[in-house]
C-alpha cells in the first residue's frame, strides 16, 4: 500500500519537475498530487508501525535500490508533503510569472525538484544513495534561494549556504565511507549491535548538524532565510533544516552512539534554544526574526532528543521516550507554525517591499487576515496554550521533570534544560508580541506601510491551512499519537508496545475547553461592549498634544530592555547622535546586531585562510627561472624523503 | 689508460662547465657549449671498445647537433636579437661559479656513496655528469636572457648524455634515440620560439615574460 | 597489429594533414580518425588481444584500463573541434590539426609502450606535438605560455630521461642484460640496485610529474591552459596527463618489485597530497576561470597520485577517477571555452552574468562544476569516495582528513569563480566585444555528451570496466 | 453533582475573593501611612460602576483591543482554577498542569500585551517591553520554584506537589515566590500601581487606554492574579494536607491575609527600586529558588 502511494508520488514531482517551466496550470496539479500522496504514504505507515521496505535488483550507482519508510522518515515526509503542497499554492501567489517572468519557471522545476528530492532523502537506505539525494536536495535549495541572483546580498547570502552545506557534506562524506569501510557495504540499517561504529555519531551530528543549523553552525542560516523568497524560506524553515534533524535522528537511532551523545545533544540545544531566540528578539529585519527563532526551535528538539538518548542510555527510561515523542512532535508543530509565520512575513514583504520591522506598522487595518494569521502563528511559535506550541513543548517537559524525578545523573543535564526551556518561551514571547505589534499595529510608520494591500486567494489558502493545522494539533495532538509511537518504536524498538496518550489526551480537552470558554468569553465582552456603546477617539497620549507615528516604540527600543541582558554575546553595533541645543535639529541612533559568530569566529578564521593562499599564489609570479627552481626544490625535497625512508 | 684520457676529457667538459658559468658574453658561453658538445662527441669513440656503427653514429650525430648545428642556431638568434650580453643574471657570475664549483666537490663526493660497476669505478664519469646537470639547471635558473637559458638546457642534456655513455654498450638505444630526438627537435623548436618570442617582444630577455601570473 | 594501427592511423592522418591543401574541409579529419580510433580501441577493449611478455608495445592490461577513455575524449574534442575551427577559420589551421592528430597517435603509442626507453621517447613527442597546438591563436600571451611550457616540460622530460638512465643503470648493476622492458625490469626485481633504484624513482617521478603537473612542479599549467584553446586544454588535461600517469603506475610497479614499494607509496602520497594543498590554496583566490580549470586539474592529478599511493583498491580507483576526470574536465574545458568566447575575457573582473549571455554553456559549466567537485551523481563523486574508502581502509586517516579538507577548500573556490561570471548583471562590454558568439549545436552538444558520459560512469558503470580496471590493477601488482 | 458544586464553590472563591486583597493592601497601606483610607470593598464598586460605562477605544486600536482583556481574564481564571484550595483539592489535576499554570499565565500577559501595543502610544509600549522583559526573569524563577516542588514531591501535578517540608528549602522558596509576586503583580518596589507617573509604571501604563467593561476584566483578573500568587505561595510553603479540612481552610485563609498585608507593609515602607535594580532583584529571587532546588535534592527522596 505504501509503495502504491509513493510511486506515485514520485512520478508526478518528476512529471512536475518536467512540465514546470512551461505549464504552471499543470505543474501545480502535479506537485500536489504528489505532495497529497506522499502524505498518503507517510499516513500507511503509521497505524502499522511496521514500516515498510523495498529492495529491489537493479543496480544504481553500482549498488542495489533499497527504499524504506519507517515511523521516524513517515514524520518527516508528512511534513515535507504538507509543506511542499502548500507553498507551491502560496508561490503561485507570491511569485507569479508575470510579476517575475525570468524566475518564476525555475522557481518552480526548483520547488518540485526540492520535494522530491527530499522524500528520496527519507526513503533511500543505502549510503551511496543517501549521499546523492542529499547533495541533489542541497543543491535545488541553493537554486531556489537564488532564484533573483542579480541582488549581491542574495548571491552572498546563496555561496554562504552552499559553502557551508557543502561542509556539513564533506563530515557525510567521511561519516558514509567510514560506515562503509567498518560495516563493509554501502545499505544502510539498524546496526545498534556493532559498538565500534559509536564513534562516527560525532561525524553524522557534525554533517547533519550543519543543515539543521543549530547554534554554532546556524552561521549561514539568518542571511539564507532572510534573502530567500518568502516561499522558499518557509519549506526551509519549516522543512529543510528538519532534514538535518531526520539525519541526527535517523542515526542516533540505528547507530549505536557514545555515551557523551545525549549530554553533547542536550547541551547544544540549551545553547541553541537560548542564544537563538536572544538573537531573534534584537532582529530588526522581521524574515531574520524569523530565521533565527528557527535556531531556537532547532535548540528545542534538540532538549527532547538529548533526553531522549539519555534515556535510553539509563535503561530505557519512560521519559526518554516522551521527550524523543516531544522532539518529533515539535519537528511537526515548528515546521506548522514557522511555516505560517513565513507565508505571512512573504505577504507584508509582498505588499510593502521592505522587511524593516521599524518602516512599518498598522498593517492590520489595510491586511486583517494576514494579521490575525501571524498573531495566531505568535501565539503558537510562543508555546502558548490552546495552540500547538505548547502541547509539544510540555512533551519535552514532562520528559525532562521525569528525568529529574529519576534523581540519575540525568537529571544535572534535565535540569538546566528546564530552565533554558523556560526562559527561551518567555523570550520568544516577547520576541514574537514585538514582531507582531511593530509589523500590524499602531499607526503605519512609513508610506509604503499605509498603501498595503492584502494577499490574494493563492496566498491566503495555504495560510489558512496552515493555521488549520496548528488549531487542529493543538486542540486533538492525540490524532498524533500513533505516529509519534510508531516514531519512537522505529527509533528503539525497546520503546515499541502500548505507551498510554493519556498526557496528550488530557491536554487535548484541556486545550479544548479553553479555547470553547476563549471564544465564549471574547464574543460575550464584544456584544457588551457594542451594548453600552463603543466610541472612537485618539489614542490618550498622557495629555500629549499631538501623538505622531514617530513616537510608536520600534523594534529596536522594543527589544532593547532584554537584548541589553544578552549584550554580551549580541554585541550590538551603536552610531549615535545625540539630541544637542535647546532646538535640537537632527538626531540618530542606530543599532544593528551582527551576526556575532560568522563576523567573530568564521570570518577572520576564512581571512587567515585566505592571507596564506594569496601568499602561495604570489609564487606563481611568471618569472620561468623561479619556476624551474621549484623543480629543483621539488627534486630535492623527494630526494630527501626518499633518503629519510632508505635510512635502517 | 683509456680511462685516464677519458677523464682528462671529462675533465676538460668539467672545466667549461665553470666557463659557462662564469662568462657574461654570450658568445663565449655558445662557444664553451659547443666545445663541450664536441669532447662528448668523441668520447664514445675512445671509450676502446670496438667500433661498431651505433656507436659511430651517436658519436656523429652528437658533433655535429651539439658542436655545429645548434651553436649557429642560437648564433643566428643573437644576431637577429643583436645582443651579445648577459646583464644582471639572477644568480651573479662569481656566486654561479661558486656554485658550479661547489656542486662539482659535493658530485665528486655523491659519487662515492653510490655502487658504481667495476669498469666505472676510477672514471670521472658520474660525478661529471652530475656537475654538468648541476651547471645547466644554474645557467635555467640564473640568466635571463632566453639564449643564455636555451644554453643551460643544451648543458643539462650533455650531463644527462655524459651519464648515458655508462649505458652506452649496454643499451645504446635508449642513450642515442634520447638525446637525438631531445637535441634535434628540442633545440629545433625552442629556436623558434626565441625567433617568435624576438618578433613578439622585440627582446629576448624572459623577464619580460611575465604577463601570465596569478 | 590492430594495436599498432591505433598509432599509425593518426599518425599517416597527421602527415594527410599536412598536405591536405582545402584548409575548409580538412577539420573533418578530426572526427573522422577520432571515429576510426574509438573503434578501434574499443574492439580492442572487447577482446584484449593476448600480450606476448617481451613484447615493446603491446595493449595490455594498463592500456586497457586507460587508452579508451583518451580516444572517447579525443573523439568529442574532435567533433567540438570542427565547428570552432569553423568560428576561428581566420586561423590558418593546418598545424593545428596535424599536431593534434600527431598527439593522439604519439598518446596512443605511449600508453602501449612496455618499454622504459620507448615510453620516454614517446612521452617526450607528445610534449613536443603539443607545441604547435598551444600557440595556435599566435598572440604574444601565447608564445609566452608556449616558451614556459616546452622550458619547464623539457626540463621535466630531460630529468625523465636521467631517471630512465639511472633505472637502467640500475638493471646493468644488478647484472642485466639491457632488456628495458618492465616487464624484464620487474622480473629482475630485488636483483636491482637499491640506491640507483631509489635515485631513478626520484628523477622519473618528477620528471613524470612535471609532466602529469604535480605541485611544485605544476607551474607550466595555469600558463598553458589559461591561454590553449577550450579543446587543446581538455585533450591535454584528460589525455596526455593521463601517459604520465600510467608512466608513474609502470616504473612504481618496478620500484615495488626492487623492495621499495613502501617508499614510493609514501612519496606519492606526499606529493600527491601537497599537489592537493596547493592548487586548492590557488583556487582560493584566482580570479581567472580558465586558469581556474588549470588548477581544478592539478588537484585531480594529486587525487590520481594519491590514489595511486594506496594499494590495489586505490590503484583501481584512480583509474577510475582518470575516466571520470578525464570526461568532467572536458565538459569544463569546452563550455569554459564557449563562455569565453562569447565574454572576450577569462578573467572574473570583467565577465558577468553569463547565464543570459550564453545561458547554456553556463548551465553546462556550472553542471561540470557541481561534477568536477564530486557532487552525486556523477563520475568523480564514485571514484573520490572510492579513494577516500581505499584511505580509510588502509588507515591512512590523517590523509583521508587532508584530502577531504582539500576538496572542501577547491569546492570554496570553484563556487566562487564559476558563480561569480554566471550570475550577476551582464557587463555591456562582453556584448559588443568582437562578433556575438552564437551557441550552435557544434559547441553544445560536445560538452554535454561529456558530462552525460560521466554521469553514465557514475550511475551505472558497466561491469566490464571495473573489471578491466582489477586486470591493470593484477598487472601492476604481480604478485599476490 | 458534587462535582458541580465544588466547581461553583472553587469559581465563587476566586471570582468573589479576589478583589478583596487589593482592598485590604490598601487598607494596610492607609493604617500604616495614618489615614482612613478607601474602603476594602472599593475595587467591588469600581467594577460594578466600569461594567455599565461605555467604551472609549484608541481610533489606532482594531476590534481585538476589546477583546483580548476577555482572554487575559480567562486565562488567568483558568490558571487559577488549576491551583489547589487546600481542603478543597484541585478542580482538574494532571500531569503537568502546573506547566500549563504557568503558560497560561504567559497567555494572559501575551494578550495584554497586544493590546498595550494596538494602541500605538508610547507609554504603552514602554509598559510592554518591561513586562515581557522582567516576564523572562519572573519565569525562570517560577520554573525553578515549580522544579524545587517537584523535586521534593516527587511529582508533577499541582495537587500532589503543594506538600511542602518546613525547611530550609520551604524559607528559600517563599523569599523567592514573595519576590515573584511582587514583580508579577507589579507591587511596589517593582512597580508603584497607584502612582500617576506613567514613567514609573508597568502594568498601569499598559492598561492606559482600556476603559469601560474591558478595563473591569483587567482589573478583576488583576487582582485574581494576585490572589493565585498568594494561595500558590501559601500552599507551597505551610503544610496542610493532613489538617482537619476547617483547619486547613483557615490556615490557607490566613495565610494569603498574611500575604497581602505583608504587600501592603512592603508598599508603605519601601520606596520604588530604580529600573535597572529590577533584574537584580528578580535574578536574586531566581537564585533563591534555585536554591530551594538544591536543597530540595539533598533532601533526598520524600
Amino acid at each position: 500500500m505504501t509503495g502504491l502511494l509513493l510511486l506515485p508520488a514520485v512520478i508526478l514531482l518528476v512529471m512536475a519537475v518536467v512540465v514546470g517551466a512551461r505549464w504552471p496550470r499543470l505543474w501545480l496539479g502535479f506537485t500536489l498530487a504528489g505532495a497529497g500522496a506522499a502524505l498518503g504514504a507517510a499516513l500507511t505507515v503509521f497505524p502499522s508501525g511496521g514500516g515498510w521496505e523495498w529492495q529491489s535488483k537493479f543496480l544504481l550507482g553500482g549498488e542495489t535500490v533499497h527504499l524504506r519508510l519507517d515511523g521516524v522518515s513517515a514524520v518527516f515526509m508528512a511534513l515535507a508533503a504538507v509543506v511542499g503542497g502548500a507553498g507551491a499554492v502560496y508561490a503561485r501567489g507570491y511569485w507569479p510569472d508575470h510579476g517575475h517572468p525570468a524566475t518564476a519557471p525555475r522557481g518552480r522545476v526548483w520547488w518540485s525538484a526540492l520535494v522530491l528530492s527530499m522524500l528520496l532523502v527519507l526513503t533511500v537506505s543505502n549510503g551511496l544513495h543517501f549521499l546523492m539525494a542529499w547533495e541533489a536536495f542541497a543543491i535545488s535549495g541553493y537554486f531556489l534561494l537564488t532564484l533573483d541572483p542579480r541582488k549581491p546580498a542574495v548571491r552572498a547570502a546563496g555561496w554562504l549556504y552552499l559553502a557551508t552545506s557543502h561542509a556539513g557534506t564533506v563530515c557525510l562524506f567521511a561519516f558514509f565511507t567510514l560506515l562503509a569501510a567498518r560495516t563493509g557495504g554501502w545499505d544502510l540499517g539498524p546496526l545498534r549491535a556493532d559498538a565500534s561504529c559509536a564513534p562516527l555519531f560525532w561525524l553524522a551530528l557534525a554533517g547533519f548538524g550543519m543543515k539543521a543549523g543549530f547554534f554554532p553552525l546556524h552561521i549561514w542560516l539568518p542571511s539564507a532565510h532572510a534573502n530567500a523568497p518568502s516561499h522558499v524560506s518557509a519549506i526551509m524553515s519549516g522543512v529543510a533544516i528538519k532534514m538535518g534533524v531526520y539525519g541526527i535522528v535517523r542515526f542516533s537511532g540505528w547507530l549505536p552512539v557514545p555515551p557523551a551523545a545525549g549530554w553533547v545533544v542536550i547541551g547544544l540545544g540549551a545553547l541553541s534554544a537560548l542564544l537563538g531566540i536572544a538573537f531573534a528578539l534584537a532582529q530588526n529585519d522581521f524574515k531574520r526574526l524569523l530565521a533565527y527563532c528557527s535556531v531556537e526551535n532547532i535548540g528545542i528538539i534538540l532538549i527532547g532528543l538529548g533526553a531522549a538518548l539519555l534515556g535510553r542510555e539509563h535503561g530505557d527510561a519512560g521519559w526518554g521516550r516522551l521527550a524523543l515523542a516531544g522532539a518529533l512532535l515539535h519537528v511537526w508543530n515548528h515546521g506548522a507554525f514557522k511555516t505560517l509565520l513565513f507565508f505571512g512575513a512573504g505577504s507584508v514583504l509582498h505588499a510593502t517591499g521592505t522587511r524593516e520591522m521599524s518602516r512599518l506598522g498598522g498593517l492590520w487595518r489595510r491586511m486583517p487576515w494576514t494579521a490575525g494569521l501571524f498573531a495566531l502563528g505568535s501565539v503558537a511559535v510562543a508555546g502558548l496554550p490552546p495552540l500547538n506550541g505548547f502541547v509539544s513543548e510540555l512533551l519535552i517537559y514532562l520528559g525532562l521533570f521525569d528525568a529529574v524525578a529519576g534523581r540519575q545523573a540525568s537529571a544535572w543535564a534535565a535540569m538546566p534544560a528546564v530552565i533554558v526551556l523556560a526562559m527561551s518561551g518567555a523570550l520568544a514571547l516577547a520576541a514574537f508580541a514585538k514582531a507582531g505589534a511593530i509589523i500590524f499595529l499602531g499607526a503605519a510608520r512609513t508610506k509604503p506601510a499605509a498603501a498595503a494591500h492584502e494577499c490574494d486567494g493563492w496566498m491566503r489558502g495555504p495560510m489558512l491551512a496552515l493555521a488549520g493545522i496548528c488549531l487542529v494539533l493543538g486542540l486533538a495532538p492525540v490524532l498524533l499519537w500513533p505516529a509519534l509511537a510508531s516514531a519512537a518504536a522505529a527509533w528503539h524498538p525497546a520503546w515499541a508496545g502500548a505507551m498510554s496518550p493519556e498526557p496528550l489526551a488530557t491536554l487535548g480537552w484541556v486545550n479544548l475547553g479553553l479555547a470553547a470558554t476563549l471564544a465564549a468569553a471574547g464574543s460575550w465582552l464584544w456584544r457588551k461592549v457594542r451594548a453600552n456603546n463603543l466610541r472612537r477617539a485618539p489614542t490618550w497620549d498622557c495629555g500629549y498634544g499631538v501623538p505622531s507615528a514617530k513616537m510608536q516604540y520600534t523594534s529596536g527600543s522594543f527589544a532593547g530592555l532584554a537584548a541589553g541582558w544578552f549584550g554580551w554575546v549580541l554585541r550590538p553595533v551603536r552610531t549615535l547622535r545625540r539630541v544637542r541645543g535647546h532646538f535640537p535639529a537632527h538626531a540618530l541612533r542606530l543599532e544593528r546586531v551582527p551576526e556575532t559568530v560568522l563576523e567573530r569566529v568564521v570570518f577572520p578564521a576564512g581571512g587567515y585562510v585566505m592571507e596564506v593562499s594569496t601568499a602561495v599564489r604570489r609564487l606563481q609570479h611568471g618569472r620561468l627561472s623561479a619556476y624551474i627552481l621549484y623543480v629543483v626544490a621539488g627534486l630535492a625535497a623527494l630526494g630527501v624523503l626518499v633518503f629519510m625512508e632508505s635510512l635502517p | 689508460m683509456i680511462n685516464s684520457n677519458l677523464n682528462l676529457l671529462i675533465g676538460l667538459a668539467m672545466g667549461l662547465n665553470l666557463l659557462a658559468l662564469g662568462t657574461s658574453r654570450l658568445p663565449a658561453l655558445i662557444r664553451a657549449m659547443s666545445a663541450q658538445g664536441v669532447i662528448l662527441g668523441v668520447m664514445p669513440i675512445l671509450m676502446g671498445h670496438e667500433l661498431d656503427w651505433q656507436v659511430v653514429l651517436v658519436a656523429l650525430a652528437t658533433v655535429a647537433g651539439k658542436g655545429l648545428l645548434i651553436p649557429s642556431l642560437l648564433r643566428r638568434a643573437m644576431r637577429t636579437a643583436q645582443i651579445d650580453r648577459e646583464l644582471d643574471p639572477q644568480i651573479g657570475f662569481v656566486a654561479s661559479m661558486l656554485l658550479g664549483a661547489g656542486g662539482t666537490i659535493a658530485a665528486l663526493a655523491l659519487t662515492h656513496q653510490l655502487p658504481l660497476l667495476p669498469e666505472h669505478s676510477g672514471s670521472l664519469l658520474v660525478p661529471g655528469a652530475l656537475a654538468t646537470v648541476l651547471t645547466g639547471f644554474i645557467l635555467l635558473i640564473g640568466r635571463t636572457k632566453a639564449i643564455s637559458q636555451v644554453c643551460g638546457y643544451l648543458i643539462l642534456e650533455n650531463g644527462i648524455y655524459l651519464f648515458g655513455l655508462l649505458l652506452i654498450k649496454a643499451m645504446p638505444l635508449l642513450v642515442e634515440a634520447g638525446v637525438l630526438l631531445d637535441l634535434t627537435v628540442g633545440v629545433f623548436i625552442i629556436g623558434i620560439i626565441v625567433d617568435r618570442i624576438q618578433r613578439a617582444f622585440d627582446s629576448l630577455d624572459t623577464r619580460k615574460l611575465t604577463t601570465l601570473h596569478e | 597489429m590492430k594495436s599498432l594501427l591505433l598509432i599509425l592511423v593518426p599518425l599517416v592522418a597527421a602527415a594527410l594533414a599536412a598536405l591536405w591543401p582545402w584548409s575548409r574541409t580538412r577539420p573533418w579529419l578530426l572526427p573522422a580518425v577520432g571515429l576510426i580510433h574509438t573503434l578501434l580501441s574499443f574492439w580492442l577493449f572487447c577482446d584484449p588481444p593476448a600480450v606476448a611478455p617481451g613484447a615493446w608495445f603491446a595493449f595490455d592490461p594498463l592500456a586497457r584500463a586507460v587508452l579508451p577513455v583518451v580516444s572517447l575524449l579525443f573523439l568529442v574534442c574532435a567533433w567540438y573541434g570542427v565547428s570552432y575551427l569553423r568560428i576561428r577559420s581566420e586561423r590558418p589551421n593546418r598545424v593545428f590539426i596535424a599536431a593534434l592528430l600527431a598527439v593522439l597517435g604519439l598518446l596512443s603509442a605511449g600508453h602501449q609502450a612496455r618499454h622504459l626507453g620507448l615510453l620516454w621517447i614517446f612521452t617526450e613527442a607528445v610534449t613536443l606535438a603539443a607545441v604547435p597546438l598551444l600557440h595556435f591563436n599566435g598572440t604574444p600571451r601565447a608564445f609566452e605560455a608556449t616558451w614556459k611550457y616546452l622550458l619547464v616540460g623539457g626540463t621535466g622530460i630531460a630529468l625523465s630521461l636521467l631517471g630512465s638512465l639511472c633505472l637502467g643503470y640500475a638493471s646493468l648493476h644488478g647484472g642485466g642484460d639491457g632488456n628495458l622492458t618492465f616487464v624484464a625490469l620487474i622480473a629482475q626485481g630485488a636483483g636491482l640496485s637499491r640506491p640507483w633504484v631509489l635515485i631513478a624513482w626520484v628523477l622519473l617521478l618528477v620528471g613524470y610529474g612535471t609532466k602529469m603537473g604535480l605541485a611544485p612542479m605544476h607551474t607550466w599549467k595555469p600558463e598553458a591552459y589559461g591561454e590553449a584553446a577550450g579543446i587543446v586544454g581538455a585533450i591535454l588535461a584528460g589525455g596526455v596527463t593521463s601517459v604520465a600517469f600510467t608512466a608513474i603506475l609502470r616504473v612504481r610497479a618496478v620500484v615495488a618489485a626492487a623492495g621499495e614499494g613502501a617508499t614510493a607509496d609514501h612519496t606519492l602520497l606526499a606529493i600527491g597530497l601537497f599537489s592537493m594543498l596547493v592548487a586548492a590554496l590557488f583556487l582560493l583566490g584566482t580570479r581567472d576561470f580558465k586558469r581556474m580549470l588549470a588548477y581544478s586539474s592539478v588537484e585531480h592529478m594529486g587525487i590520481l597520485t594519491l590514489g595511486a599511493s594506496l594499494g590495489r583498491a586505490g590503484v583501481a580507483a584512480a583509474l577510475f577517477h582518470v575516466w571520470t576526470n578525464g570526461l568532467t574536465k572536458g565538459t569544463l574545458f569546452l563550455s569554459a571555452g564557449n563562455i569565453r568566447r562569447a565574454a572576450g575575457s577569462a578573467s572574473m573582473d570583467d565577465v558577468r552574468g553569463m547565464n543570459v549571455i550564453t545561458p547554456r554553456s553556463a548551465a553546462i559549466f556550472v553542471t561540470g562544476m557541481f561534477a568536477v567537485t564530486a557532487c552525486p551523481p556523477f563520475g568523480p563523486f564514485f571514484s573520490e569516495l572510492k579513494v577516500l574508502r581505499a584511505a580509510l581502509e588502509t588507515g591512512h586517516a590523517a590523509a583521508a582528513v587532508m584530502f577531504l579538507g582539500c576538496l572542501l577548500l577547491a569546492f570554496f573556490g570553484l563556487t566562487r569563480v564559476v558563480f561569480g561570471i554566471v550570475d550577476g548583471r551582464p557587463r555591456p562590454a562582453a556584448k559588443v566585444g568582437g562578433r556575438r558568439f552564437s551557441e550552435t549545436a557544434g559547441v553544445l552538444l560536445p560538452p554535454l555528451v561529456l558530462l552525460g558520459l560521466s554521469l553514465w560512469l557514475g550511475l551505472f558503470l558497466p561491469r566490464v570496466l571495473s573489471d578491466a580496471w582489477l586486470a591493470a590493477v593484477a598487472q601492476l601488482y604481480p604478485t599476490p | 453533582m458534587k462535582s458541580l458544586l465544588d466547581l461553583i464553590l472553587r469559581l465563587d472563591c476566586w471570582l468573589l475573593l479576589a478583589p478583596l486583597l487589593p482592598g485590604i493592601i490598601n487598607k494596610v497601606k492607609a493604617w500604616v501611612a495614618g489615614r482612613r483610607g478607601p474602603p476594602v470593598l472599593q475595587l467591588y464598586y469600581d467594577l460594578a460602576r466600569l461594567w455599565k460605562k461605555s467604551v472609549v477605544m484608541s481610533t489606532l486600536a482594531s476590534p481585538a483591543f476589546v477583546i483580548l482583556p476577555a482572554v487575559t481574564w480567562v486565562a488567568l481564571l483558568g490558571a487559577a482554577m488549576l491551583l489547589p484550595l487546600g481542603p478543597l483539592g484541585a478542580g482538574l489535576s494532571f500531569r503537568g498542569d502546573a506547566l500549563l499554570m504557568l503558560y497560561l499565565l504567559a497567555l494572559g500577559r501575551f494578550a495584554t500585551a497586544w493590546a498595550a501595543m494596538e494602541t500605538g502610544s508610547a507609554f504603552e509600549g514602554m509598559g510592554t517591553v518591561r513586562e515581557v522583559s522582567y516576564a523572562v526573569l519572573a519565569e525562570a524563577a517560577m520554573i525553578a520554584a515549580v522544579l524545587s516542588l517537584s523535586v521534593q514531591s516527587g511529582s508533577l501535578s499541582l495537587a500532589t506537589m503543594l506538600t511542602p517540608s518546613l525547611g530550609a528549602s520551604a524559607v528559600l522558596l517563599a523569599a523567592g515566590l514573595f519576590i515573584v509576586l511582587l514583580a508579577e503583580n507589579c507591587r511596589v518596589p517593582f512597580d508603584d500601581p497607584n502612582t500617576h507617573l506613567e514613567l514609573t509604571m508597568i502594568h498601569e501604563a499598559m492598561v492606559l487606554d482600556h476603559s469601560g467593561p474591558p478595563l473591569a476584566a483587567i482589573l478583576h483578573g488583576a487582582s485574581m492574579k494576585l490572589l493565585l500568587f498568594a494561595v500558590l505561595l501559601v500552599q507551597a510553603v505551610l503544610p496542610m494536607q493532613h489538617l482537619q479540612p476547617l483547619a486547613a481552610a483557615g490556615l490557607l485563609a490566613g495565610g494569603v491575609l498574611g500575604v497581602t498585608v505583608a504587600v501592603g507593609l512592603v508598599e508603605s515602607l519601601l520606596a520604588r527600586f530604580a529600573f535597572r535594580r529590577v533584574p537584580l532583584l528578580l535574578t536574586a529571587a531566581f537564585l533563591l529558588c534555585l536554591f530551594a532546588l538544591l536543597v530540595a535534592w539533598k533532601g533526598g527522596v520524600p
